[in-house]
């Protein structure tokens, strides 16, 4: 095996360094609520991580992706709500008894449990319908851009049973024995569950089943004539991503002890795409690096000029589509990609000339050249 | 119409009486080592190839040889690697089809390309719809044109475009291309798919065509028969090169047997 | 007299109305190399769509080792019943380097489950490097797809359908835009596939033809207008002036 | 149980959420169905045509009529810039289109938002109170609204139709290099087209504006129900389009009356996505070939 260290690739580098920095954040002397901030983060980067696998490796764009966060996040959030009796926004509803169907949410685990197995179960019904029919990519899109203006409406409509607008507050961080896990804990509890998530992917991308995702994003109709059922594929890849942005969920809502209909909104679902095409998509570390470079510089802008960051952002995501369609990574891995080739393209560039120089000289012996072969 | 000398039956902005004979041998289109190619595929690798004022030319070959795509270079639909390609002495090397079009390169594509939810009518109109500065009167004038040439256009004028007959449809991409009253016409295997006997009154409207209208005709074109009693000139392509050319009269049967037959 | 490897009965589809096959019968038996020839839209990549599942049929069947495929899809035809096709655009990976287009092709791990477990075993990897050197892309193999020239790309594919280890091989128009120098080099490949694959060839370069054909079927219009060996076909007068369109 | 006469107020007024939907698609099947681009700002666009609206009428009091016309006008140029600076280097990358047309739909909101500030805005009824047939009252807005809406799809359909530019459009969507080769600039009929689809955008977002309170960021949901609408409609049809808004509208109102508006949507929802598995190009897409 010749894996030598030069062998790796240049982004796997990054993403260590990325999980380090991350890992040693909090001992920077950061003011507390930074820290809070980027536990969020982290937990967005595993979200990014699973819409990247869905639509970096795949090909598959979702803008609802934010529903499949949420149904983690507010799972977690009803778990939290009815620990002791129906709360007040039930009891104002005139629902003082906690529904039968919420019951089971209350047991932490279980909550937990369901808050990975919706979304999945979620993705598969819809990547059911979608994948099996002979629809373009582009439904696909709008499906579930549907999808995620359907699901904002939905909960903040159902104000007895989510708070609609105003959300799920008071979210706990995973009490353990009685005691809620204290803010520095709970951040090396989702780095923690990030780094494992990124290696699962890595796995996951690094194995054939990532490799038939790519061809199947690069050419779906060929796939299928090597004896694959892109189908089945896709819908798998679907619940992974949908079990994974779950995982996010579930991993946020207590870091923000609050969960609301904007992080399952459009907006948000979008707002991750961004984070993707920046950082560059199909290789993992465009996601991380992506969604740590934009949410900061959301916070940090919107602190400055907070009607302006939007504008920024806008500008920002223009410049790389028309300049850097491939994002900051997608460069860069470009770039080590030539470098490492630049040999076995001269071989292409030789091997071109000796084919053309051939056929130059055989052009002029072009009668000799044919029949001598015929006679074979 | 006085043998030998055609007067502009409609006014161009310059009228201009031109005789046959001495018709100034300038080149209408110049190709200079051309090279086309489609995604990495080269076809065209290296042709040059000049067509005169009211030529007659025929350009045959094998299938897969490159015929079609060195038409769709020089109405600009494939862009040429390098090389250029000069129209009337200006360098359209650059320029999109509908520029070239302006200029007066009409083109009847393979397989005719007729637009299916246009009716007959509109068809026609579309041939002149960007060519037009001048009022309707003028357009009118056009079809009556077209109509003397291809008398079954003006039975089918309401029907669409895509219920129409191989034959008359092929009529209708002529006589679509030449309400742009263009100086060249272009035809991709325009005998493709047609019943023999279309086939030669074909050949004689298209002969009429061009003593009548004065257009210079380059046609691809695999049936012998047809491309002899349209064309003076040919040129014979293999590998996107040209292998052989001349006139027509000189294509002895063993060219034939070495680049065309089976 | 052991049943065809592939056999196709009274085959046509109507695309709204026009008959682009008209009652086609062909057998090929196990082995052997059969050349589609025909002027342009005679049907011939349409056959080649019809037997692999990309299009259905609107009557008649296909028969291979003698089960009916007809109207299966693609996947299934591929995988399960072993057919590989080259399709006539150089049809492949565009952003995945030569050896993981090559990989990505080889049969048997075609399932969900199967892909995840896959692991690049020396076998596979001899396995691998052999064909790599089989269509002489060895030495760039870490070079993506797009890079590599036209010839290079048809030379890819052709590795990619035997990396599929079919029993029968449906290769499109494999010399399309290539050099006369690509096109004898691909000639030379494919009659190193003869032995082990049989190969139906859909073609126009008669020169290429020539050098690789056994038998040869001629369609016209969608339908069988001649058979026979290249030197029968030559001198069928039907088929000469089908070609010179002098009808 | 429901009186007969609500069932048939909810129908009415289903006609006034189906008028408003389908000028609002109209301009999205153009772009999207015939051109083939998936336009992120569509709500945006919307949106500025609604402030427009508000601009013309409330702070420069012109006439209601002339402040759609404007509308059409501003947000066509918009969609002109747009089109050229932008989508036309994009034409073969679905994916960036739909991102660069997101981000334009971030930018227009901001630039919105600095130019009229936070607050909402209303813009006054032009044509207040209302009529009653039958028992059936309907606000006269709402009459005006489907006259007008009516109105649109007949002016699109006639300069679809009768039009040079509208031919030209035809020809350009239908088989580009052909139109090309007949002397057709197709890129500057892709840039007409875009600004016509944008325009018709803007007069959706005039229309609805008198009825809603108007902000920046009205144009989302507006952005989904268009596309809705095309889905149903079917992708490619201009007709399809005013069909699909007639059952997506009368849809919503309906069972909005019966339920909620939000059951409604996951109805729609639903019904689509069963759609695309036995229709995909729609109810009433042409049997392209």
């Amino acid at each position: 095996m010749e894996k030598t260290l030069k062998k790796i690739p240049i982004n796997r580098w990054i993403d260590m360094l990325a999980f380090v920095f991350i890992l040693i954040f909090p001992l920077l002397g950061f003011k507390q609520f930074r820290v809070d901030f980027m536990c969020q983060v982290v937990a967005y980067i595993i979200f990014a991580i699973s819409l990247d696998l869905l639509w970096g490796y795949t090909g598959l764009m979702s803008l609802g992706h934010a529903v499949l966060f949420g149904m983690g996040g507010y799972m977690i959030g009803i778990c939290f709500q009815i620990q002791d009796g129906a709360p007040a926004f039930m009891t104002r509803e005139g629902i003082n008894e906690v529904p039968s169907f919420f019951l089971p949410l209350k047991n932490e685990t279980v909550a937990f449990i369901v808050g990975l197995l919706l979304p999945t179960a979620f993705a598969v019904f819809l990547g059911f319908f979608i994948f099996k029919s002979k629809v373009s990519g582009v439904f696909f899109t709008i499906i579930t851009l549907a999808l995620a203006q359907i699901a904002k409406d939905f909960v903040a409509n159902q104000q007895a049973y989510t708070n609609g607008f105003n959300g799920l507050q008071g979210i706990l961080r995973y009490p353990v024995s009685g005691e809620p896990l204290s803010k520095i804990a709970y951040y090396y509890v989702v780095a923690a569950v990030a780094i494992l998530v990124y290696v699962f992917c890595i796995f996951l991308t690094r194995s054939r089943f990532g490799k038939v995702a790519v061809s199947i994003r690069e050419n779906e109709s060929r796939v299928k004539f090597l004896g694959y059922n892109p189908a089945k594929f896709k819908i798998v890849i679907f619940a992974i991503s949908g079990f994974l942005a779950g995982l996010s969920g579930l991993m946020y809502a207590p870091a923000m002890s609050s969960i609301t209909i904007e992080e399952i909104s459009v907006t948000a679902s979008t707002f991750v795409l961004i984070c993707i095409a920046v950082g560059g998509r199909g290789n993992l570390t465009g996601a991380i690096v992506g969604t740590l470079l934009i949410q900061w510089a959301k916070v940090l802008l919107s602190e400055q000029c907070a009607n302006y960051w939007q504008l920024i952002l806008g500008v920002i995501l223009l410049l790389i589509i028309f300049f850097m369609p491939q994002g900051i990574i997608g460069k860069i891995i470009n770039v080590q990609y030539s470098i490492k080739t630049r040999k076995s393209k001269e071989k292409i560039l030789e091997s071109e000339e000796n084919i053309s120089s051939v056929s130059l000289n055989n052009k002029q012996g072009d009668e000799e050249y044919g029949n001598s072969f015929t006679g074979g | 119409m006085i043998n030998g000398e055609v007067i502009k039956m409609f006014g161009r902005n310059n009228p201009v009486i031109v005789s046959e004979e001495d018709s100034s041998a300038k080149n209408m289109l110049e190709l200079h080592n051309i090279h086309v190619n489609y995604g990495k595929s080269k076809i065209i690798n290296g042709l040059s190839m000049s067509v005169e004022q009211g030529d007659k030319l025929v350009i045959m070959g094998r299938n897969g040889v490159g015929k079609t795509t060195l038409i769709k270079s020089i109405i600009g639909l494939l862009p040429s690697a390098s090389g250029s390609i000069y129209f009337c002495n200006n360098d359209v090397t650059k320029t999109p089809p509908s520029e070239r079009s302006a200029g007066g390169i009409a083109y009847v594509p393979q397989g005719r390309e007729i637009l299916p939810d246009f009716t007959v009518e509109e068809n026609l109109e579309l041939g002149a719809m960007a060519h037009m500065k001048g009022s309707d009167q003028n357009i009118t004038k056009r079809k009556e044109m077209v109509y003397d040439y291809f008398p079954v256009l003006k039975e089918h004028l309401n029907r669409k475009g895509g219920v129409l007959s191989g034959g008359q449809q092929q009529q209708l991409a002529i006589g679509r291309a030449l309400m742009s009253k263009p100086s060249m016409i272009l035809l991709d295997e325009p005998t493709d798919g047609i019943q023999p006997n279309v086939v030669a009154d074909l050949a004689n409207t298209l002969n009429r065509i061009r003593k009548e209208l004065f257009v210079t005709v380059v046609i691809v074109e695999q049936n012998l028969k047809f491309a002899f009693r349209i064309a003076e000139k040919y040129v014979i392509l293999q590998k996107g090169e040209i292998v052989s050319s001349g006139l027509t009269t000189e294509l002895t049967d063993d060219i034939v047997k070495k680049y065309l037959s089976v | 007299m052991a049943t065809a490897l592939l056999e196709v009965k009274n085959l046509s589809v109507e695309f709204s109305g026009f008959k682009a096959i008209n009652n086609v019968n062909l057998k090929i038996e196990e082995g052997e190399v059969r050349v589609l020839i025909g002027p342009n839209g005679a049907g011939k990549s349409t056959i080649a769509d019809l037997i692999t599942g990309k299009t259905k049929p609107t009557a008649g069947s296909v028969f291979f080792k003698g089960v009916d495929i007809t109207g299966k899809s693609p996947d299934e035809i591929a995988g399960k019943y072993k057919i590989g096709r080259k399709f006539q655009g150089p049809n492949v990976f565009d952003n995945m380097t030569v050896y993981r287009n090559i990989e990505i092709a080889l049969s048997g791990y075609t399932t969900v489950w199967k892909s995840l477990f896959y692991r690049r075993t020396t076998e596979i990897k001899k396995k691998i490097k052999a064909l790599l050197e089989q269509i002489r892309l060895y030495e760039i193999r870490d070079v993506m797809a797009t890079e590599l020239s036209h010839g290079q790309r048809q030379w890819l594919e052709i590795g990619m359908v035997i990396a599929q280890n079919p029993s029968l091989i449906i290769l499109d128009e494999p010399t399309a835009g290539m050099t006369a120098e690509e096109t004898f080099k691909t000639g030379e490949m494919i009659k190193e596939l003869l032995g082990e694959h049989t190969v139906i060839v859909v073609e126009h370069d008669m020169d290429f033809v020539r050098q690789i054909a056994q038998t040869v079927t001629v369609l016209h219009q969608g339908r069988v207008l001649a058979e026979g060996t290249f030197e029968e076909i030559e001198k069928d007068p039907q088929v000469i002036q089908v070609y010179l369109k002098d009808d | 149980m429901v009186s007969v006469t609500s069932i048939f107020q909810n129908i009415v007024s289903g006609l006034n959420t189906s008028a408003l939907l389908m000028v609002a698609a109209l301009g999205l099947v153009i772009i999207f169905g015939l051109m083939g681009v998936i336009n992120m700002a569509h709500g945006e666009l919307m949106m500025v045509g609604a402030y427009v609206t508000y601009y013309t009428t409330y702070v420069l009091h012109i006439p209601f009529l002339f402040a759609l016309i404007f509308a059409f006008l501003v947000t066509g140029l918009i969609g002109s810039l747009i089109e050229m600076l932008i989508i036309k280097s994009l034409y073969s990358k679905p994916t960036e289109t739909l991102l660069a047309t997101f981000a334009v739909s971030l930018v227009l909101e901001r630039v919105v938002y600095l130019i009229f500030g936070a607050d909402t805005k209303n813009v006054p009824m032009p044509i207040p109170g209302n009529i009653t047939i039958a028992g059936i009252t309907i606000p006269n807005y709402n009459v005006f609204a489907i006259a007008f809406g009516i109105l649109i799809l007949l002016l699109t359909v006639f300069i679809f139709q009768k039009t040079s530019f509208g031919k030209k459009m035809r020809a350009t969507t239908q088989n580009r290099s052909m139109a090309e080769c007949l002397g057709i600039k197709t890129s500057r009929v892709d840039t007409w087209t875009f600004a016509y689809g944008s325009g018709l955008a803007g007069i959706a977002g005039a229309l609805i504006a008198p009825t809603i309170s108007v902000s920046t960021g009205m144009g989302s949901p507006y952005l989904t129900e268009s596309f809705m609408t095309v889905v149903v409609g079917g992708v490619q049809s201009v007709i399809g389009t005013a069909f699909g808004a007639g059952i997506v509208g009368e849809a919503r109102t309906i069972i909005g009356g019966l339920s909620s508006a939000v059951t409604a949507k996951i109805l729609v929802f639903l019904i689509i996505i069963v759609l695309i598995r036995i229709k995909p190009q729609g109810l009433f897409a042409k049997e392209r070939r």
